[in-house]
């Protein structure tokens, strides 16, 4: 029997190349025409403690972790109970173990799991060169089935840098593994499959913001390092300069943000990303933005809260802060993509609403979105590119705040003859002047509003998907496993409707009403403690009079099956 | 200044707009404001490349008072501004403006970051010693003796910020100090200040007169320093530190790396992405 | 005939010294027995620009300005339009002039009010050290029929610094000026009145919300100067001192709120004041506060927004910020103040609840409410005084976080041998120890949520006045008008409930639940852009079938009037 | 300390937690944490008398790791923290520590304000000049040609900060050196801040060996300054400026002013609130 989906973990100190070989096994996997997702997880040694690599694969797209694990391969026993709740472990599970690992800890003793010891260590000494990861990708590859040419093109081209001695070692050293679990028993080959001609992409969320937003047209980023955003800034320091941009690492965030709103009022698209401790520092100038229409992006990648809480895990609970915690009326755009690839759309799309409507746009990504890896199709281009409404040179009586129909008024680049305006953050006259006058105080805040509301989104506001009279209403990364949900329950014959918003602020809400059209109870789910995203609902929808919410803080993600539950127990 | 006609060296007053400050009369902004416009018209910058960038004080109200382009932002952050619009503009001439407090206190971390990145931009202060626009708190240069404002009853009891030291301490590349009584001279000195390369600190002494009368006795106390402007790090440092705050000229000239990004194009959007194709 | 109350503008250029004629003319009514208010307005200029004084005086409380002008005192006619939304001219209005004042201004004789010009500049003339707003305090004094003595002992304490001379010319130049008065047809005169011996105080918004911190037992305050909050800070720095504690002006608001996190730390009481861009940039170290259950009260006085927006006028839009500013899931405490002696009694009280609670209190008051004076009586002593829940000495096995049924964990303070810890920002167990354990995590979240949410907060949660099926529902500065056009109301023989809700976070649903019984509309008042209020009330109570909105933004203020034709449109 | 056994004299290891640190085998900072509770040990304050604070980065796990009160603030304002503790309690004996990143980047403008405020506390700022904790950025203290980081990668191409020529500029009234190689004479720079009145400032290089492995190199190039610690500004300036960064020791000795409230009641609240009464 091959399997539909099969979820690995591979666990062990930080020296024995965990990331490394769940890495290669996801490559290695693409090559051989599988979708795939790795997440990692790991202990608070800042270097070298106890670390996880969770890998799922399968012929079809794979967006979120699963409910069950196939495997656990532990290269040591090493505080492998810090992943307990993480691991899913059944009594269908197989352990992969050193026989020399010592006593089987009890977390998984408990569990049921069929314990499997392998000489792995031994083999080690065996190989030249051989090291315990490469040994465990050969004992996977044989396991899930994995083609040779596969894993030697994975292994040559890692290994490149290193020289063929390098490769030709590790090649062993997984020829050795492969060998030792010829006589495991196990049910996880996948079924072959191949990538029919569509070029695959391996791509981390973070990568994908950094990508989405440099095709927006982003050429200027203002950087501060923070956990779990520095990757969309380390990816985009050597592209931008690529494309004619640049990145400035900035003192704080104060500066960044800041930063980003003088490239952007010289004419140049401009973003930066984030994480919540940051993205509180940056709400003062956020609202800077809004007020004198400076088109600005960020991306913050939440993590757990509040304060420094847990910054390696993931949770859905900057949605407060996104949308309300500028001072003052300060309308702006909030979206927030719904999965790993999606953070290329959704930084993209944002990158153009923001430089259309001249406002500031946060992207909600998450950890859990942002430091994943998947292997997906290679996304298609996207006309969303950013275009800001500008006057050309000696224009009459430019207003920079002139009152439009749409809301938004054309704006003058510096360097623009004719256009010299000073843009401000003290309420202003259309004429830019400062004023505290009713009259301008209301005409503006009419016109920052209107134009947010006014413009038509389409249908990217949300990803509506299926029929039936219990809708599923989320947002973000609790989106995968909720589409996996409905997925198995409409399996069992079950109909249900999925709405994921991508677009939270402006509030959409009649194209949320006719999305509920014959929708009579809603189940609501979300990673946060507080509730804040069935608030935001009450507070701007008009839910059915059945409502139902599933919540649960980080760090533990959503799982299907759970989401599953909650669906098949309301029905 | 794309007209037939011939061109004509724009004026100090093609760089002012006619819009009544709010300063109140005989504030020493007045002047500064002056000294900026004639630096402009003495380098000649068309007046869609200028723009002047600032935080929130009664100081940072100037760039509504010129004509060319202007960013009235956040109080403390109008080098951060200023810092992303000339990397990634690099054309323009963009002067940062504000008071002692925007600059020194709230803004003191973008400061010092500001003289050490080096952008080629210009930075002018106006020290007023006071919070003019909060109606008079202590700011960072207000002597530690001064004890006018109600937070500070008895005098803030702590030494004064020095702007210049700290300045050449950081990394700026140019350092000078100016008196509003001398609109010429201070012209001069920011007009220097935009010529020279980097980041250039030009301080202004100019007076609060509503919270701060006493400092009409400044122009009895201000003098061209002595020596020349100096380009040795360590006698500018012996000279800023032991310096009374009345000396005005260029103190410190240097040569420190200038930052600034090539903003050059050698690959399409699609060869970028490739990367990510398995 | 001798009015109930009575409202007075007096404007004119900065110099002519119009707030020192209506602060004397406010303390001289004191004097009489008068209750009364003064706002102040001016123009844009730092200095010498056109300015306002706003009055309102009556035999009883007073709380708001009136939808109607009596007398308007111009000494001069110095862009006096830009008051024009503020006057509330009619044809019922008295407006004095000079009468060498020139042409009326066209927004004063359009509205039909009659003018009375007075040779004032020349009687100034005639007075040996006369000054203007003397002699206009001379001809207000006669019209609202001030008794002299008051007047007496007001000029003699105002001027006792400046000498006996000054004295007399002032008091000189009031006798011209009530002489001048005397042919002036005018039936403003207030009824006579007597305080009863019940202690009267003058007082601002911000100066009781600085005795309020104060008598809750604050000892430490950190401050940076921001408009309209300073003067809490100015009010607090020379008092404090006097009881024993510090107020340092710290470098900025990321310096202010952290200092007193210290403080507070330290076991001493702390606060700070500021306004929407300071709060913004406070933000992420209240969080730092909510999570390592540091108390901290900051006192936001709301200004117009967004970014530097409208400094010196009044608005209620950081209500968003306050209550969802911070990220992550981070609990705290907001109130507001709904009158201006109610500044001492809401910021007294947030003191003793963030103690007590051992988290952030936001207290939200406005430029309204805070740069505001009033006449009112001296305010109860509250047994509302800081009491932390600490450790003694030597305690075993003492465990900072400890989960205890109240969610409150006995605290130690820095000095208490044994209590040693470190408090902490990251996610923590009950020992204080940085924690990513999802147990850990949702342990300390429910705990930080549970002690506040148990807490009982009393009926101070709400000012609950009125019965009847309609109920009006606001908070902090809209009270006052809301009160008076029910008052108004309930003098035509409606009956109508207020809610005033003063704890804004965490939320009273039962009690709000139990304030609505009865109730089938609710009208509510806010004034924002972005109905921030409203869709507060959405989010999180149960609100009657018929719900209808009033709200505006700043600067204007909301006034009785138009609040009492809502209510009465909807009857 | 009210038992009634005789007192014994503190050890460093009383001041030591049996918390396991999160740093990396090898990191410089397990024996800066030595240093500091030896320097508590010598100046013998109960350890409920001491407050360890810091902000955020792998050296601002220090607090943890002793058994004295502490704080883990947030990024960058284990300054104003330590202030505010410090201001509202003189008898604690109160050291802010952290890195180059959290103390002269995001935390820079209270470096300089702290110095100036001459608060009577202990800075001791484990400088390894990258980013640990966020795995390996230019801080500050960076040299301009590192190039190891993905956001730089051509290094930063601007000048290092210099955190103690700041220091002396902005007013801080002890400045020293150590390196975390010499646990002992780094705990005897710890003990001599802490017993000099005023901000101290001591900048203690400690190697990150898994970011700046080139860093063991640190070990044959400090050297302990060959002149005397100065009391004299101008001196300092010239010296501190001119610095190659090895130098350790007691680099500037001042006796500025320090600021320290009084803390003493003559008024009760009634007769404060008196003034309202009409
Ligand atoms: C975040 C923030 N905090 C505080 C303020 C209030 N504020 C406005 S201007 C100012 C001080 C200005 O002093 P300075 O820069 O010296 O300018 P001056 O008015 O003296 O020219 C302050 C504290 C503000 N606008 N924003
Ligand atoms: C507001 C905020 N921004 C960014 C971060 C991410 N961050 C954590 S530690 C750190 C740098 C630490 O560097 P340093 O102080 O030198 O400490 P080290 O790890 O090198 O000891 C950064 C940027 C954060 N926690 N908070
Ligand atoms: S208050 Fe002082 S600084 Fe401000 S405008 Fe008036 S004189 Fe100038
Ligand atoms: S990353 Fe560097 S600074 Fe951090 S613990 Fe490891 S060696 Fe120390
Ligand atoms: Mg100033
Ligand atoms: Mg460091």
């Amino acid at each position: 029997m091959s399997a539909e989906t099969i979820s690995i973990a591979v666990t062990g100190a930080g020296g024995a190349g965990v990331m490394t070989a769940g890495q290669m096994l996801l490559d290695a996997g693409a090559k051989a025409g599988w979708y795939g997702l790795m997440t990692r997880s790991s202990g608070p040694q800042i270097r070298g403690g106890e670390a996880a690599a969770f890998l799922r694969m399968s012929p079809g797209p794979v967006n979120c972790g699963d409910d069950k694990l196939h495997i656990l391969f532990a290269f040591d026993w090493m505080n492998v109970e810090r992943f307990a709740a993480e691991l899913f472990l059944n009594s269908d599970t197989l352990v992969l173990c050193d026989s020399d690992a010592g006593e089987v800890p009890n977390v998984i003793s408990s569990s049921g799991a069929r314990v499997v010891a392998l000489p792995l260590k031994k083999t080690v000494k065996e190989v030249e060169g051989g090291r315990i990861n490469m040994i465990g990708l050969g004992v996977l590859g044989k396991l899930v089935g994995l083609p040779d040419e596969a894993v030697d093109a994975v292994i040559s081209s890692a290994l490149k840098k290193k020289g063929q001695e390098a490769i030709d070692f590790s090649k062993a050293g997984y020829k050795a593994g492969f060998d030792l679990a010829a006589n495991v028993e196990c049910d996880a080959a996948l079924s072959a499959c191949s990538t029919d001609g569509v070029e695959r992409w391996g791509i981390s969320g973070n990568e994908a913001a950094g990508l989405g937003g440099l095709k927006g047209g982003v050429r200027f980023v203002a950087a501060y390092p923070i956990t779990p955003a520095t990757e969309v800034l380390e990816w985009l320091a050597p592209n931008l300069e690529k494309v004619g941009g640049t990145l400035v690492q900035a003192e704080d965030e104060l500066a960044s943000i800041v930063q980003i709103i003088g490239g952007s009022f010289g004419g140049t698209p401009s973003m930066t990303a984030t994480s919540g401790p940051g993205l509180a520092l940056m709400m003062e100038a956020m609202g800077l933005a809004v007020a004198s229409e400076t088109p600005i992006v960020v991306v913050n990648v939440q993590r757990g809260g509040p304060s420094t809480g847990i910054p390696t895990k993931s949770e859905q609970s900057d949605l407060n802060i996104a949308l309300h915690g500028l001072h003052g009326d300060a309308p702006h755009i909030v979206t927030a993509p719904n999965s790993i690839p999606d953070c290329l759309f959704t930084t993209q799309w944002s990158v153009f609403l923001a430089e259309r409507l001249q406002t500031a746009a946060i992207v909600l990504s998450d950890q859990a979105l942002g430091q994943s890896r998947v292997v997906c199709d290679k996304p298609a281009d996207l006309a969303f590119i950013a275009k800001r409404d500008v006057v050309e040179a000696n224009v009459e009586n430019y207003e920079r705040y002139s009152v439009t129909a749409s809301g938004v008024s054309p704006m003058a680049i510096p360097g623009t003859p004719g256009g010299e305006y000073v843009a401000d953050g003290l309420e202003h006259a259309p004429n830019a002047r400062p004023s505290s006058a009713a009259e301008d105080h209301i005409e503006q805040l009419d016109k920052r509003d209107r134009k947010l509301t006014q413009f038509d989104y389409g249908n990217h506001w949300a990803d509506i998907e299926g029929e039936g009279e219990m809708a599923v209403i989320t947002w973000g990364s609790t989106t995968a496993p909720v589409r996996e949900a409905i997925e198995r329950a409409e399996a069992k014959g079950m109909k249900i409707r999925m709405i994921s918003m991508r677009l939270l602020m402006p509030m959409q809400t009649e194209k949320f009403a006719e999305a509920l059209k014959g929708v009579t109870k809603a189940l609501v789910i979300e990673q946060t403690h507080s509730k804040q995203f069935f608030h935001y609902l009450k507070a701007y929808y008009d839910l059915p009079a059945e409502v139902k919410l599933f919540n649960r803080p980080g760090p533990l993600p959503m799982r299907p099956g759970e989401i599953l539950e909650q669906i098949e127990s309301w029905s | 200044m794309t007209s037939e006609t011939a061109v004509v060296a724009p004026k100090a007053r093609d760089y002012k707009s006619d819009y009544k400050p709010v300063w109140c009369p005989g504030c020493g902004d007045f002047s500064v404001l002056s000294s900026v416009t004639k630096a402009f018209a003495e380098i000649g910058t068309p007046k869609e490349n200028c723009a002047v960038i600032s935080g929130i004080g009664c100081s940072s109200r100037i760039p509504a008072y010129t004509s060319v382009y202007g960013f009235h932002g956040v109080h403390g952050r109008a080098l951060p501004l200023a810092t992303g619009l000339k990397v990634s503009r690099p054309e323009l001439n963009v002067v940062a403006t504000g008071g002692d407090g925007d600059g020194f206190s709230i803004g003191g971390n973008h400061f010092m970051h500001a003289c050490r990145r080096n952008v080629d931009m210009v930075y002018v202060v106006m020290d007023n010693e006071v919070y003019g626009m909060t109606k008079g708190q202590a700011s960072p240069t207000t002597a530690p003796d001064w004890d006018k404002s109600k937070l500070t009853p008895h005098g803030t009891g702590i030494n004064p910020f020095q702007p210049l030291a700290i300045a050449l301490a950081a990394g700026a590349n140019f350092i000078a100090r100016g008196f509003s009584g001398d609109p010429n001279g201070t012209a001069k000195l920011i007009a220097d200040a935009m010529k020279h390369p980097g980041f250039s600190l030009v301080q202004i002494l100019s007076p609060c007169v509503t919270f701060r009368p006493e400092q009409k006795d400044w122009k009895g106390m201000v003098r061209p320093a002595e020596i020349e402007a100096t380009s040795d790090i360590g006698r500018a440092a012996r000279r800023l530190m032991t310096d009374d705050g009345f000396n005005t000229g260029i103190l410190y000239k240097g040569s420190r790396n200038v930052y600034r990004p090539a903003l050059e194009e050698s690959e399409t959007v699609a060869e970028v992405e490739a990367t990510f194709a398995l």
